[in-house]
């Protein structure tokens, strides 16, 4: 199993322990609050995935290691623990894997059938982007 | 009858409402971007296609005569309803939208010329800005806005934006950003002073109040069914006869013409001049259904519901003080837009949504009016005849917990 | 099963086949102008309303999510029926009539100019004229017809209708005047090698025969939901990915930008660019049921049933030789325009709709075909899928006895 | 009672000798074929009445018995048996009275219900147009 589905493993094993929705976005939110400071002069409008109700800014380098590494932000505060949660699986992987990526664990969650059209078009899009990078930079 | 058990003899008329939504039940506060529907208009849309669905006008059968009948009723229903003075001045379109692109085709395009103004306020739905930028592009034309007080008021010398160059006046009636109901019958007044024609945009005023086109004397006037509880696909826009009559085409086709020939083609006059094609007949009889429904249930009960539910909202907006709730003018309907420095409305808007509360977040199709307020939307809470004091109850209760979750 | 099994079966599904008419059974025919509604449709509607309504797109709320879902699928239903590259290519109308006008605004009008030459044939719906006269009469465009021989078909030399100056060619493919199929695969390949785009009516192609339009290479390609078992007010343009995304907009206002500023306004990509407005949803999820219900037939038994109906109407059209038949051509659907010199077709449709025998006389939309041949117009008897034998036996005894009284 | 109320009484009551359709749309048919020979020089244009699926031609004069005398034509039998059916009805009359006629009889024969819907918005354009002439001539 590589990296980033053993990571997806955990999260949907840690989700697994919230029965409820106010739980799951409780987790979600704190996340949220936690992802790493974003680089204020990235904040700006080419970094900005379209396709989000709220904004979400995402960047990406290749680190002397070789791994991608993505830094993310959003406006909304339910966005962010979203973004975390992506980060904390694509976060430090070879381009080569996040490109091959299976992302169906977000249904496994159980949290895209509570997510809104718009969420899931919008995770969609950072999904891709996450992609892109990994491929650009692979 | 008092008034809760009114509201619940009207609810029992909307199938949709008694539902759970993500196990709780379902708070349906998002009546400006649509209404629901009541069984009447459902069941008139069934009994069309079961019973005498038929292509209309061309007709020489049975089927054909009942359907064109049905239409031209809904026609006379509407034309009742909106107190215009002839029939033909009812024209059939697709919506609020529709309507005003029908009229920035076939007579802003071609009656404005460089110089000219168009006059809109801050506050205009999109659907009220883009037809008029697309016209000053091909004419020349300028487009004016009215600037808005922080209370989402036009600014008190709003009659300074009419001058001789005012060609067109086309405003909201009331704003679906902020509930506030404009002066439309002063704005008539000035524009037609000023030898400028006005077209006003009635999409969230149908609901709320008469419209009586004829005692307001506006040149056109534009609303969509589907906020009048009516079905999706069908509006309706309101002209002047002779004005009608001297416009331009706009779409081409069967039944809005005379005679057809390559030497050249004849058109009708209104309305059918702007119906080309089939109708959305199903749609026409759905919305005349609907207004039947609506004036059954009659203005008087509308405004006491309407009165009440502000006065409901007014103890949810003292308790929920964390929130900045916009647009609170003297004349307004039941509509509250709300935001939070502290978070986005996305984020409010998703968690009532997981408590069964059904609200619009984001720009609501206004983004000038954010843009100059420095805001990237709001979450919105609209109101019908059919929401109960329960519905506001339930609204506060959701926004009190989502609000403790986003703070954590 | 039997054929008439089968028939029998399909037609327990339309409820509205079963009623008397003027105290004789309802015989349909008249599905050139629009056919009935299945079952299923009408229940589609009817959950829609009852169980998801809300507006789409902007949708922060679960009913929201539901009503966008429901839309978008049947973006890819109708992608995969008509089989298209990209359901970005499937852009939603109010019908065919619409769907020409778009074209006809948000490419033509800013794409012709003097000289360039329009191709029609003469049998066009009036649909497919009169946006072109209005094009030609803006840009100095001019419209050519490619002339019919008297079965209906295009004249042989057809192909010399085309030459340099041809910019555009928009056919339709099967007439609904005379039922006749015409030669649309060799028209888009003459109109291509000639640099010309070719946009196709397909309104009375679409419940006939599989549309493939990626296959068929074509540039547009038009129809109307309602003459395929779906409801009013809906309809489809199909364009080429690029194509659409390199056109003017037509309808401007919400939904359909990008961002909106009083400096400036940007649109986004089809489909969305040319869907401005709250869109017809239960129109949309409508059509998308009557399309689900209709691949479930599948195209076997649409053609065998097709092939049946013409074989039936061979020995009306035998017995009664008093009727002029025309569009006797090879290839054709089941739709049979005829008239008598000795008789008005008015008078016919009257006394057959007496019989219960719905018909349509009159010009059909097509005033400069009967122009050039010299008549007032036809009845027309039209087929759809649920039309038995049955059907057939009564049009001709009515048909007799319609005679019987004229000639009295 | 008017002439022209007397006269409607009378095909009120000749249309109840006919139960069926068949046998309404025979004499209609019949009236049609009896019709007086239209003028062939005023068959133009100018004296199409709009709004029938047929043509109808109408012209009046007013003779010298002060009276309204019309000549009409269809296309269409059906429409020419209608046109008799009025004619026989306003014909020689005066123009007041022709003003002033009240014109429900067509309801009252059971025929409209059997009309179509572009049948009586032709015929309420023949009968608006015979009282124009009525009005003009009187
Ligand atoms: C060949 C053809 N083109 C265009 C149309 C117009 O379709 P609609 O009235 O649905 O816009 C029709 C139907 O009337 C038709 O038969
Ligand atoms: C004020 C106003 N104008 C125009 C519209 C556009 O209406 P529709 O989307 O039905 O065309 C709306 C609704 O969204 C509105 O609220």
């Amino acid at each position: 199993m590589s990296h980033i589905a053993a990571r997806q493993e955990e999260v949907i094993a840690e989700f697994q322990m919230f029965p409820t929705w106010m739980e799951k976005y409780e987790y979600i939110i704190e996340l949220g609050k936690e992802l790493e400071g974003f680089p204020e002069q990235e904040r700006k409008e080419e970094n900005i995935i379209s396709g989000c109700q709220s904004k979400v800014w995402l960047t990406a380098e290749k680190r002397e290691n070789g791994l991608i590494h993505f830094h993310a932000d959003s406006d909304a505060i339910i966005t962010k623990g979203m973004v975390s949660l992506m980060l904390r699986i694509f976060n430090d992987q070879p381009g080569s894997e996040i490109v091959a990526a299976d992302m169906n664990f977000l249904t496994t969650i159980g949290l895209l059938e509570n997510l809104s059209q718009t969420r899931s078009n919008g995770l969609a899009a950072m999904i891709k982007q996450i992609k892109t990078y990994g491929f650009l930079l692979q | 009858m008092s008034l809760d058990q009114d509201i619940a003899h009207i609810r029992k008329e909307f199938p949709i409402l008694h539902q759970k939504v993500r196990g709780a039940s379902l708070v349906y506060l998002d009546n400006a971007a649509t209404t629901q529907k009541p069984q009447a208009v459902i069941a008139s849309i069934s009994s069309y296609y079961e019973q005498y669905n038929a292509n209309v006008h061309r007709g020489a059968h049975y089927l054909a005569n009942l359907a064109t009948d049905a239409m031209e009723k809904s026609r006379d229903a509407i034309q009742h309803f909106i107190g215009a003075t002839h029939r033909e001045e009812i024209i059939f379109t697709q919506g609020t939208t529709d309507g005003i692109n029908l009229v920035a085709h076939a007579w802003a395009m071609t009656h404005l010329k460089i110089g000219d103004e168009i006059l809109v306020a801050l506050s205009e739905h999109h659907a009220n800005i883009v037809p008029w930028q697309q016209v000053c592009k091909k004419t020349g034309a300028i487009l004016k806005v009215i600037p808005l007080n922080p209370d989402g008021t036009w600014v008190a010398d709003w009659k300074t934006y009419i001058n001789a160059q005012t060609k067109l006046v086309s405003v909201g009636w009331v704003s679906n950003a902020t509930g506030v109901v404009h002066p439309i019958h002063e704005m008539v007044e000035q524009a037609h002073n000023a030898g400028a024609k006005i077209l006003v945009d009635a999409a969230q005023a149908v609901s709320h109040f008469p419209l009586q086109v004829a005692q307001l004397n506006c040149d056109w006037l534009v609303f969509s069914g589907h906020k009048l509880f009516g079905p999706t696909g069908i509006g309706v826009l309101f002209g002047k006869l002779d004005l009608l009559n001297a416009m331009e085409v706009y779409r081409t086709g069967g039944e809005m013409i005379k005679k057809v020939s390559f030497e050249g083609t004849t058109f009708q006059e209104a309305p059918l001049k702007f119906e080309a094609g089939t109708p959305h007949i199903q749609g026409i009889i759905g919305l005349g259904e609907a207004i039947r429904w609506f004036s059954n249930v009659g203005w008087e009960w509308i405004h006491k519901i309407e009165m009440q539910q502000i006065e409901w909202m007014k103890s949810v907006t003292a308790e929920v003080k964390a929130l900045h709730w916009i647009g609170e003018s003297e004349r307004k309907t039941a509509l509250y837009s709300f935001w939070s420095p502290q978070f986005h409305h996305a984020d409010l808007g998703e968690l009532l949504d997981q408590q069964g509360v059904a609200i619009r977040t984001g720009h609501h199709c206004t983004q000038p009016l954010w843009d100059a307020w420095n805001m990237s939307g709001t979450a919105r809470a609209s109101f019908a005849l059919y929401n109960n004091e329960e519905d506001t109850v339930q609204l506060q209760k959701s926004l009190i917990k989502s609000i403790q979750l986003l703070i954590g």
